[in-house]
C-alpha cells in the first residue's frame, strides 16, 4: 500500500507555508507559493487518477482512502479522511482556483509574505474540509478556511476594508454559530439507543436521529452552511465583502470558500437529517428561488463590477443549493457541476476584474470603455467568461445549468416544477447583465485617452486566466466524465435521502 | 451505407474556427480567410455528396433517418440524455446543402467585401463557428443538442453583429438580438423541460414517431385549457419564433443588420432565422397530432407578421433594413405553410411548401443581401437616398439584383413562383382568411422589392464622391451563381424528397391560385415602377396622403419603444433598481441595525467600566442587595 | 451593666446596618478622597458593633467577635495611615484631593 | 424605661444622626469631627456590652489616632473655609437609592428574624482576661492573630512612610 494519497493535500500547504517563512524576498516567496500550489494541483490529478484506479479495481465502498486517528478520546473526535466523487472533484476545484490565485496576486508588493501565508492557510482548511470525514475536524477546517479571509479583507483589501471585513467574519462567525449548535445537536443525537456518540460522518448516517431533533436542528445546520453558500436573506456579506478584497482573495472566497456552503449544506445538513430534510426543504426552496431571481435582478443595477459579480454569485449560489433541495441524482449532480463551474468562472471573472482594476484603477463599468481595443487578450478572456456565466454551451456553465434545470423539473410535485420555470427565467437576466458589462466595458469607443497607453496581460496573469479558462473549456466541452465522477457517490446518497 | 464521414462536416469547421481563432495574429490575413474559404469549400463538397448518395440511395418507397454517428455527451437519468449525433433525413439533409452553399458563396464574397478590414480573421473564425453551429443545429439527433447548437448559433449571431464592437450602435443591437433571443430561448427551454418531462426522451426519433410517446400516449395534464404538450409545444414554438424573427419577438432583426453586410447575408436571412420553421418541421408530428391548437397559432402568427412586415418594408429608407423586413415577411410564408399542413399524404402539401421556400428563399435573400453589400460597397451608404442611377456602374450587381427581386416577387418560371405558389395553394385549402392574407402579402412584397431595385439602379443619380464601380470578381461570382441557383432551384423535384412523412407528394400545378397571384405580384411592379422609375413627387404625396399610417410603419408601428418601455422602465425601473435598493437598504439595512444595536448597548455598558471606584462600589452594593431581595424574597 | 436583658439583638444589628449603609452613602456621594476615607470608617465601625453584639449576646463564653473588633480596628488604623499617606502624596503630585481628577490611570 | 435603656436610645440615636451629618456636611472639618462623635458614642456602645478594653480601645485608636489624623490631612489639603462639591445628582440617587434600599432590606429581614439569647455563662471581659487570652497560645487563645496583626501594623508603618516621605517624588 502506498501512501494515502490524502495525506500530501496537508503536508504540501503546510509545507509551502513553511518555506515562505524561511525565505527572504519577494521573488522567492511568489515561487515558493507556485511551486507549493502547482505540487498541490499535481497531487490533486494524482487523486483523481487513483481514484479512478481504484473504481475501475472494483472498490465499491462509498468512501476511498479511509484513514482515522483517535484525537481526542473524552468525545470521540477522530481525524478522519476519505473522498468520494463528489470530494475529489471539489478539490480539483480548489487546487486549480488556488493555483490561479497565487499567479493573480503575483504583484502583491505590501507584507507580500504575510499575504501568501494567509492565502495558503485558506487554502489548507478548504482541502482540509472537503477531505474531512469527522464533523469536528471538518468544523475545525471550516473556521481555519475562514478566519485568514477577516486578515486578508481587512489588511490588502481596498475601499471600506475594515467594515467589509468586519461584516463578512461577523456573519460568517454567526453562520458558524448556528453550525455549531447544529453540529452539537447531531453530534448529541447521534446515538440514540445509548451507546458512544460519535462526530464520524459516515457513522451518524447508519443511525436514524429522531425526528423531532432533525426537525430542531436542520435550521440551523442548513442557515450555517447557507450564510456561506449566499443563502437569501444571508447573503449580503457577499457584496461588500468582495468588493474589497484583493483579487486572490475575492477568487479564493467565490471560487472555493462559498462552495463549502453548498457542500456542507448536503454533505451535513440534509445527508445527516434526511427526514427534516424532506419536511422543511419547501422553505428553503422559495428562499433560494428568490435568491435566484433577485441576486440576477440586483446584478442589473449595479454599477460597480465586482459588486455585479457578487450578486451574480448570489443567483448561481442560489442555484447550487436549489438544485440540492430537489433532492434528486440529477438535480443533485448539476449542483455539484454548478458548484465546480461557478467556482471556475467567478475566480476568473474575479481574477479579470482585478486585473482590469489594476490597470485602469476603476471599477465603475461607465467610466471605462472600449478596452477590448487596447487589451484585448484580458477583453476575450472576459467575454468568454461572460459567455461561460450565462451558459453557453461548450463551456461549464451549461453543463451545470442544463443539468439542474432538467434534474429539478423531473420532480414529480407541481411546486417544483414551477420553482424551476422561475429559476430558469434567471438565464435570461443572466445574460442582460453580462451583455451589458461586456458592451458598456469591453465594446464601444475607447472612452478615456489614456487607456490606449495600457499593457496587455503579463505572462503570470495569462497563466491565471488561461489555467482557469482551460478548465471551464474542459468541462464544458466533455462533461461525460465528471458528470459520472459525481453522479457515481450520488444514488447511494440520494436513496439515504429519500425516506 | 455508411455515413459516419458525415462528422467531418461538423469537425472542419471547429477545428478551422480554433485555427483561425488562435492563430490569427500570426498568420496573414489574407491566408487565415483562404484557409477558412478553402475548408468551408470541402464541407461544401462533403454535403453535396452525402445528399446524392441520400438522396440516390435511399429506398424508393420512403427515406429513412438515419443515424450517421452518436456519442454520449452528458447523461442526466437514464433515458435522458444528451447524445451528439449526426442524422440524417431529408430534411437535414437539405439544409446541410443550404448552409454550405449560402456559407461557401459568402465566404468567397467576404474575401472581396472585408478586405482591409482589422478583424479580417478574427471575421472568418466567427463565421466558421456560426457554420459549425448552424451545422450542429440541422443535424441534431436529440432536442437537447439541437438546444445546445441553437445557443450557440445565438452566440457566434451576437459575435458577428457586433462584429464592428468599436460602433456603438452595432454594439447595441448585438445586444439586443442575443437578449431577445435568449428570451425567446427560455421558452424553448422550458418547452424542452415539459415535453421530457412527459414523454421521457430527448431523442427526435422517439419524440416524432407516431406510435412514441409524445404521440400516441395521450397527455391529460391541462393548464389553463390547454393540454401540456400543447403548452409544450407554444412554448417550444416561442423559441423558433425568436430565431426566426416573428411578431413580436421580431425587433432584433432589424437592428441585426448592423452586422456586415455578407452576415446579414449568410445568418440573418438564409440560414438561423429559419432555424425556427425548421425546428417546426421537425417536430411536425407532434405538431400535427397532438397540439393541432398550436399549428393554427404558428399559422397567424406566420400570417400577421408576413403581412406586418410587408407593411413596414414599404416605409424604409435603409436597404438593408428593408430586406430584413422582407426576410421576415417570407418567414412568415413559410410558418403559415406549417401552420396550414397536415401531416402525411396530400394533407402535407404545407410541410413540403414550407422548406421549400425555405430552400429557395435562401438562395434568392443571400443573394439580394449580397447585392446590397455589393451597392453598399460601392456607395458607402446604406441609405436609398443616397443612391440611384447605378445600374450603369454595375452592370452584373444589376442584373442579378434583378432576378432576385423578380424571383422574390413570384414570376414564372423563377424559383420563388414555384414553392410560394404551394404556400398559397396549401393555405387556400386549409384557411381562405389566411390564403387572402398571403395573395396580399405577395403583391406588396413585389411593390416594395421594386420600389427598393428601382430606387437603387433607376431614378436619378446623386452627386456621388467618387464613381461607383462594379464590385471585384470575389464579391460578383458569387452572385452570379447564386443567381443561377435563384433561377434554377425552382425546378428541383422538391416535393419527392422532403415530405412531411418521408413518401414522395405528387403536386399539381393550380392554374386558379397561380394566376391571381402572379397577377397581384404584376400589378405591385407596376406601381413601384410608376412610383418610383424616376424621379418624381408621387411617392411623397402618397405618402402624405396616408400620413398616419405612413408615419407608424415608418416607425415599426412603434413596437421597439414598446418594448424600450418595458425593459427600460418596467424591468430596469420598477424591478431592478427597487431590488437593488431593497438589497442595500432593507436586507443590508437589517443587518447593519443589529451591528449598531450591538454597537450602542455595548456603548452603554462601556460606560459602566467608568473607573470610578465609587461607582464600583455602588454595583458591588446593589448586585449584593439585588441577589440578597432574590433569594429571600423570590425565590 | 448587662444590655441582653435590656435591648434585643435586632435593635443593634440594625443600628450597625444603618450606619453601613450611611457609610456607604457618604462612600458613593463624595468626591473628596478623605470624605471617602470617612465613609469607609463608618462602615467598618458598623461591622465592628455587629462583632461585638453577636459576641455579647448569642456566644458569650468565647471572646471571638471581641478579638475580630480589635483586629478590624487594627487594620483600619493601618489603613487610615496608609491612606492618608497617599491622599498627602497624591496632594502633592496633583494638588488635588478629588477622585475626579486623579485619573491618569484611566486613559 | 429604665437607665440603660435610655443610654442606648441616647447612643443609638447620637450614632444615626451624627453619621448621616458626617457623610452629609459640605464641610469636611465638621464631617470629621461629627465622626468623632459617632465613634466617641460606639466606644460607649461596646462599654454597655461590658467590653471595657474594646471601648477603649475605640476611643483610643480612632477618636484619639485616626480621627486627628484625618483632621491633620484635612488641613494639609484643604482651605478651612472652603465647602465641599455638592454631590452629582446621579451619584446621589444611586447613593440615596441603595442606602435607603439596603437600609430598609436590612431592617425588614433583621425584624422578621428571632435571635434566640443562648444563655450561656459569660466569660469575664476585665482587661486581665482579656489580656490572658489574648496572649494564650492554647487553642482558645488569640496569640497568632495578635503576632500576624504587629506584622501587617509594622508593614503598614513601613509602608505609608515609604509612601509619604517628601524627597520620592
Amino acid at each position: 500500500m502506498i501512501m494515502n494519497p490524502l495525506l500530501p493535500l496537508l503536508f504540501v500547504p503546510f509545507l509551502t507555508i513553511v518555506g515562505i517563512a524561511l525565505v527572504k524576498d519577494i521573488s522567492s516567496v511568489r515561487w515558493v507559493s507556485a511551486v507549493g500550489m502547482g505540487t498541490q494541483l499535481i497531487f490533486a490529478f494524482i487523486l483523481l487518477y487513483l481514484f479512478y484506479k481504484e473504481r475501475n479495481a472494483g472498490n465499491t465502498d462509498s468512501m476511498l482512502f479511509v484513514s482515522s486517528t483517535m484525537w481526542y478520546e473524552s468525545f470521540n473526535i477522530h481525524l478522519k479522511f476519505g473522498v468520494d466523487g463528489i470530494s475529489v472533484a471539489m478539490i480539483l476545484l480548489t487546487a486549480i482556483v488556488t493555483f490561479a490565485g497565487i499567479f493573480a496576486s503575483w504583484q502583491v508588493e505590501y507584507l507580500t509574505k504575510e499575504f501568501f501565508i494567509s492565502l495558503i492557510i485558506l487554502a489548507g482548511g478548504v482541502f482540509g474540509f472537503f477531505i474531512s470525514l469527522d464533523l469536528f475536524t471538518m468544523f475545525l477546517f471550516y473556521e481555519l478556511a475562514v478566519i485568514p479571509m477577516y486578515l486578508l479583507i481587512g489588511i490588502w483589501g481596498s475601499g471600506p476594508k475594515e467594515y467589509s471585513a468586519m461584516k463578512l467574519t461577523l456573519m460568517l462567525m454567526g453562520g458558524s454559530a448556528l453550525l455549531l449548535v447544529g453540529m452539537l445537536g447531531i453530534y448529541f443525537n447521534s446515538a440514540p439507543d445509548g451507546g458512544q456518540l460519535t462526530f464520524d460522518l459516515t457513522e451518524i448516517a447508519k443511525v436514524h436521529i429522531p425526528y423531532a431533533a432533525q426537525m430542531f436542528f436542520f435550521p440551523f445546520t442548513f442557515i450555517g452552511f447557507g450564510v456561506l453558500g449566499a443563502l437569501f436573506p444571508f447573503h449580503t456579506w457577499s457584496p461588500d465583502g468582495h468588493a474589497s478584497a484583493p483579487t486572490a482573495v475575492s477568487m479564493l472566497h467565490a471560487g472555493v470558500l462559498m462552495k463549502l456552503g453548498g457542500y456542507g449544506c448536503f454533505r451535513v445538513a440534509m445527508y445527516l437529517l434526511p427526514e427534516a430534510a424532506h419536511s422543511l426543504a419547501w422553505i428553503f426552496i422559495i428562499l433560494t428561488g428568490i435568491g435566484v431571481v433577485y441576486g440576477a435582478f440586483g446584478a442589473i443595477w449595479q454599477k460597480d463590477l465586482k459588486y455585479i459579480n457578487a450578486y451574480s454569485s448570489v443567483s448561481h449560489c442560489g442555484l447550487v443549493l436549489f438544485a440540492l433541495l430537489m433532492m434528486n441524482e440529477t438535480a443533485t449532480t448539476g449542483a455539484i457541476l454548478q458548484m465546480i463551474s461557478h467556482g471556475l468562472m467567478t475566480a476568473l471573472f474575479f481574477a479579470l476584474i482585478g486585473m482590469i482594476y489594476g490597470r485602469t484603477h476603476t471599477r465603475m463599468i461607465n467610466e471605462m470603455g472600449g478596452l477590448m481595443k487596447v487589451i484585448p487578450f484580458l477583453s476575450v478572456v472576459y467575454v468568454i467568461a461572460g459567455l461561460a456565466s450565462l451558459g453557453l454551451p461548450g463551456l461549464s456553465g451549461f453543463v451545470a445549468e442544463m443539468t439542474i434545470f432538467v434534474g429539478s423539473f423531473q420532480h414529480t410535485d407541481t411546486f417544483h416544477r414551477v420553482a424551476t420555470i422561475v429559476a430558469c427565467s434567471s438565464i435570461v437576466i443572466t445574460a442582460v447583465y453580462i451583455l451589458r458589462v461586456v458592451g458598456t466595458l469591453l465594446l464601444g469607443p475607447i472612452t478615456n485617452n489614456h487607456y490606449l497607453e495600457l499593457k496587455d496581460a503579463q505572462w503570470f496573469e495569462k497563466i491565471s486566466t488561461v489555467t482557469l479558462v482551460t478548465s471551464i473549456a474542459i468541462i464544458g466541452l466533455t462533461p461525460f466524465w465528471i458528470s459520472t465522477l459525481i453522479h457515481e457517490p450520488l444514488a447511494q446518497m440520494i436513496q439515504h435521502l429519500i425516506p | 451505407m455508411d455515413y459516419s464521414y458525415t462528422i467531418l462536416i461538423l469537425l472542419t469547421p471547429v477545428i478551422l474556427f480554433l485555427l483561425i481563432g488562435l492563430l490569427g495574429d500570426k498568420i496573414d490575413k489574407m491566408h487565415a480567410g483562404l484557409l477558412g474559404t478553402t475548408g468551408l469549400f470541402a464541407i461544401t463538397m462533403l454535403s453535396y455528396s452525402t445528399a446524392f448518395s441520400y438522396f440516390s440511395h435511399g429506398t424508393v418507397e420512403s427515406f429513412q433517418s438515419i443515424e450517421a454517428f452518436q456519442i454520449v455527451w452528458l447523461q442526466f437519468t437514464d433515458n435522458l440524455i444528451i447524445h451528439l449525433g449526426i442524422l440524417l433525413d431529408p430534411l437535414s439533409v437539405m439544409m446541410l446543402v443550404v448552409i454550405t452553399t449560402v456559407s461557401l458563396m459568402v465566404h468567397i464574397y467576404s474575401l472581396g467585401y472585408m478586405k482591409g478590414e482589422p478583424g479580417f480573421s478574427r471575421y472568418f473564425a466567427f463565421l466558421s463557428l456560426f457554420t459549425f453551429s448552424m451545422l450542429g443545429l440541422v443535424v441534431a439527433t436529440n432536442i437537447f443538442q439541437m438546444y445546445l447548437f441553437w445557443e450557440l448559433v445565438g452566440v457566434s449571431s451576437y459575435l458577428l453583429i457586433g462584429f464592428y464592437y468599436e460602433r456603438p450602435s452595432a454594439v447595441a443591437a448585438a445586444k439586443k438580438a442575443f437578449i431577445v433571443t435568449r428570451f425567446a430561448d427560455l421558452g424553448f427551454l422550458i418547452g424542452i423541460l415539459l415535453l421530457s418531462f412527459y414523454t421521457n426522451t430527448f431523442d427526435f426519433n422517439t419524440l416524432t414517431d407516431v406510435n412514441g410517446p409524445a404521440i400516441a400516449q395521450p397527455i391529460t395534464n391541462v393548464f389553463m385549457g390547454l393540454s401540456a404538450t400543447t403548452w409544450a409545444m407554444l412554448l417550444i414554438f416561442m423559441g423558433g419564433a425568436g430565431k426566426s424573427a416573428m411578431f413580436p419577438l421580431h425587433i432584433w432583426l432589424p437592428d441585426a443588420m448592423e452586422g456586415p453586410t455578407p452576415v446579414s447575408a449568410l445568418i440573418h436571412a438564409a440560414t438561423m432565422v429559419v432555424a425556427g420553421v425548421y425546428l417546426v418541421a421537425r417536430l411536425f408530428p407532434i405538431y400535427s397530432f397532438s397540439s393541432p391548437d398550436s399549428l393554427e397559432v404558428i399559422a397567424y402568427v406566420g400570417s400577421f407578421t408576413s403581412l406586418f412586415a410587408a407593411v413596414v418594408a414599404c416605409t424604409q429608407l435603409d436597404i438593408k433594413r428593408v430586406l430584413a423586413f422582407s426576410t421576415l415577411s417570407q418567414i412568415g410564408y413559410m410558418m403559415v405553410a406549417l401552420g396550414v399542413s397536415g401531416y402525411g399524404g396530400e394533407a402535407g402539401l404545407g410541410y413540403m411548401a414550407s422548406l421549400f421556400h425555405l430552400f429557395t428563399h435562401a438562395f434568392f435573400k443571400a443573394l439580394l443581401f449580397l447585392g446590397a453589400g455589393s451597392v453598399i460597397h460601392a456607395v458607402h451608404s446604406n441609405l436609398m437616398t443616397d443612391m440611384g442611377g447605378l445600374k450603369k456602374y454595375m452592370p452584373i450587381t444589376h442584373i442579378t439584383f434583378l432576378i432576385a427581386c423578380l424571383t422574390i416577387a413570384g414570376i414564372p418560371p423563377l424559383s420563388g413562383f414555384f414553392s410560394k405558389d404551394e404556400i398559397l395553394v396549401a393555405a387556400f385549402e386549409h384557411n381562405k382568411i389566411i390564403f387572402g392574407v398571403q395573395w396580399m402579402v405577395a403583391g406588396i412584397t413585389a411593390f416594395y422589392m421594386f420600389r427598393l431595385y428601382f430606387n437603387i439602379f433607376w431614378n436619378n443619380s446623386p452627386a456621388y464622391h467618387h464613381t461607383p464601380h462594379e464590385s471585384p470578381a470575389t464579391m460578383t461570382v458569387p452572385l452570379v451563381i447564386l443567381a443561377m441557383l435563384s433561377i434554377s432551384s425552382g425546378f428541383v423535384p422538391f416535393h419527392e424528397f422532403v415530405t412531411s412523412d418521408g413518401l414522395p407528394l405528387t403536386t399539381e400545378f393550380h392554374w386558379m391560385i397561380a394566376i391571381p397571384s402572379v397577377l397581384v405580384a404584376m400589378v405591385g411592379i407596376g406601381v413601384a415602377a410608376v412610383l418610383y422609375r424616376n424621379k418624381n413627387s408621387r411617392p411623397e404625396s402618397l405618402a402624405l396622403g396616408m400620413k398616419s399610417l405612413y408615419t407608424l410603419a415608418y416607425h415599426k408601428f412603434y413596437i421597439d419603444e414598446v418594448y424600450l418601455f418595458i425593459t427600460h422602465k418596467i424591468i430596469f425601473g420598477l424591478i431592478s433598481r427597487p431590488v437593488a435598493w431593497f438589497d442595500r437598504h432593507i436586507v443590508d439595512g437589517i443587518l447593519n441595525l443589529i451591528g449598531n444595536t450591538t454597537v450602542f448597548f455595548s456603548g452603554s455598558i462601556k460606560k459602566m467600566q467608568s473607573g470610578e471606584v465609587q461607582w464600583y462600589i455602588w454595583y458591588f452594593t446593589s448586585g449584593v442587595l439585588l441577589l440578597t431581595l432574590m433569594i429571600l424574597y423570590f425565590n | 451593666m448587662n444590655l441582653q436583658s435590656e435591648i434585643p439583638l435586632d435593635y443593634i444589628v440594625v443600628l450597625s446596618a444603618v450606619v453601613f449603609f450611611v457609610g456607604l452613602l457618604g462612600v458613593v456621594i463624595r468626591r473628596n478622597l478623605i470624605s471617602m476615607l470617612m465613609g469607609i470608617e463608618l462602615m467598618l465601625n458598623a461591622v465592628n458593633i455587629n462583632f461585638a453584639a453577636f459576641n455579647h449576646y448569642l456566644f458569650p463564653n468565647r471572646l471571638e467577635g471581641h478579638f475580630f473588633a480589635l483586629i478590624v480596628m487594627a487594620i483600619a488604623a493601618a489603613e487610615a495611615a496608609i491612606a492618608i499617606a497617599l491622599i498627602i502624596n497624591i496632594y502633592r503630585r496633583f494638588a488635588t484631593v478629588s477622585v475626579d481628577d486623579v485619573d491618569e490611570l484611566k486613559y | 424605661m429604665t437607665g440603660p435603656r435610655i443610654i442606648f436610645y441616647i447612643l443609638a440615636a447620637s450614632i444615626v444622626v451624627f453619621s448621616i451629618l458626617s457623610v452629609t456636611s459640605r464641610r469636611i472639618l465638621r464631617a470629621a469631627i461629627y465622626l468623632l462623635f459617632v465613634l466617641v458614642a460606639m466606644a460607649g456602645l461596646y462599654y454597655m456590652m461590658n467590653f471595657q478594653f474594646l471601648a477603649a480601645v475605640q476611643l483610643m485608636l480612632y477618636a484619639g489616632g485616626i480621627v486627628v489624623l484625618i483632621i491633620f490631612s484635612i488641613l494639609l489639603t484643604s482651605q478651612i473655609d472652603s465647602k465641599l462639591d455638592p454631590p452629582k445628582f446621579s451619584h446621589l440617587l444611586g447613593g440615596v437609592f441603595t442606602a435607603v434600599g439596603g437600609i430598609l432590606l436590612s431592617t425588614i429581614t433583621l425584624l422578621q428574624f428571632v435571635f434566640k439569647p443562648s444563655g450561656i455563662a459569660a466569660v469575664g471581659t476585665d482587661i486581665r482576661s482579656v489580656g490572658r487570652q489574648l496572649m494564650d497560645t492554647n487553642l482558645v487563645g488569640y496569640a497568632l492573630p495578635f503576632e500576624v496583626i504587629s506584622v501587617l501594623l509594622l508593614a503598614a508603618l513601613v509602608g505609608s512612610i515609604f509612601i509619604a516621605r517628601k524627597d520620592r517624588v
